[in-house]
């Protein structure tokens, strides 16, 4: 399939929760979605990327519901000709899960729920929607 | 009208949806949210904050201007955290 | 181990022998190599990878000798907390082994041997050597 | 003084190294290319091409301008194409 695709870069991405933050440590990361929403948002930027840096083959996993520290919470992958145009789009899509698909964090840390807020440096990334 | 809430608003509210029928001049999401929180001390708490809240109407993310229709799935939630 | 080290984003970055290119098919990349120089740029490279993105860490690996297409040639994982950090490190280390570690690249095409010119855009990222 | 020879510089001259012994005044890596240059056709062709030849001592990429010593490790070979 590689041979024949002429994929020269494949470069994949995992985020993994982390056991703690500046509260303390997280029992478990607790993470909701808009059911419906999440699987077109994940479509719409797919499709964007694929076309966007000329990938292959473009991979987008997001969990949801409980997340224990050390388990995977997303995986990106990205298949290209050229390694910039991989690195690219799976940096994009990455960017556009924090914050353009409807999914939320909620950490337990001591039986308190905390709702993660989103990083201003983020929401700047991904100036629009497309 | 169907209104879903996420993450913290669902939180201090109890539910995660509600069944709506907003009089005919609650026109856009702006007028809505203001007539959302008149209905509970709950609703009140929540859309005091309404600087914090995002929107969307029929799974499609919108500023708060927008219209809003009888049969419209409408959606509050905090910015997304996800990744 | 993840947990341990508080680990966050893991990138990987694949390097696969094409089966093409302009000169036609690609029977098979000879990867030729400098023993003993090789091993040590690649330590350097990681080394300041790991300091200057602080990755928690850092895997380089580079096939030599003969490749066929659809084929690894080469391997760079990074792990560190926050995804940029990873992402930066991953591409700075793929875009050092291109230009400043001592491989050769030749092309078998038609029992012609084809000697990879090196690419100014890529000598033009990595400026100067550490 | 062990010379090394890489790509295609190795398959012109047909050896991928020689141990040589320079005399006293080829001091640095410009004047021992040109001293090299006569010891065969095949030398000859190779470092014409000096501008597209990279050098190290000792396994360090040095410039053309470096000093040479009697027991140093030298290689010549074009620009680096890995990864």
């Amino acid at each position: 399939m590689l041979i024949k695709k002429g994929i020269g870069a494949v470069v994949n991405f995992t985020g993994i929760a982390r056991p703690a933050n500046n509260s303390g440590n997280i029992e478990h990361l607790e993470i909701e979605h808009y059911a419906g929403m999440t699987e077109k948002k994940i479509k719409e930027v797919e499709k964007y990327a694929l076309k966007k840096w000329l990938l292959n083959t473009c991979i987008i996993i997001h969990r949801y519901g409980k997340i224990k520290p050390g388990e995977n919470i997303v995986y990106v992958g990205t298949a290209a000709k050229h390694r910039k145009n991989a690195f690219k789009a799976c940096e994009y899509i990455i960017d556009y899960l924090k914050v353009r698909a409807p999914f939320w964090k909620i950490e337990k840390i001591k039986n308190k729920k905390i709702f993660v807020k989103s990083k201003k440096e983020d929401e700047k990334k991904i100036k629009k929607s497309f | 009208m169907k209104i879903i809430y996420f993450s913290w608003l669902k939180e201090i509210l109890g539910i995660s949806e509600e069944n709506i029928k907003p009089p005919k001049e609650i026109k856009n999401i702006n007028l809505l949210m203001k007539w959302l929180e008149k209905r509970s001390i709950k609703h009140k708490k929540v859309f005091l904050k309404s600087k914090s809240i995002r929107c969307s109407i029929n799974q499609q993310i919108v500023n708060k201007n927008s219209k809003i229709k009888q049969n419209d799935e409408i959606a509050f939630f905090p910015p997304f955290t996800g990744g």
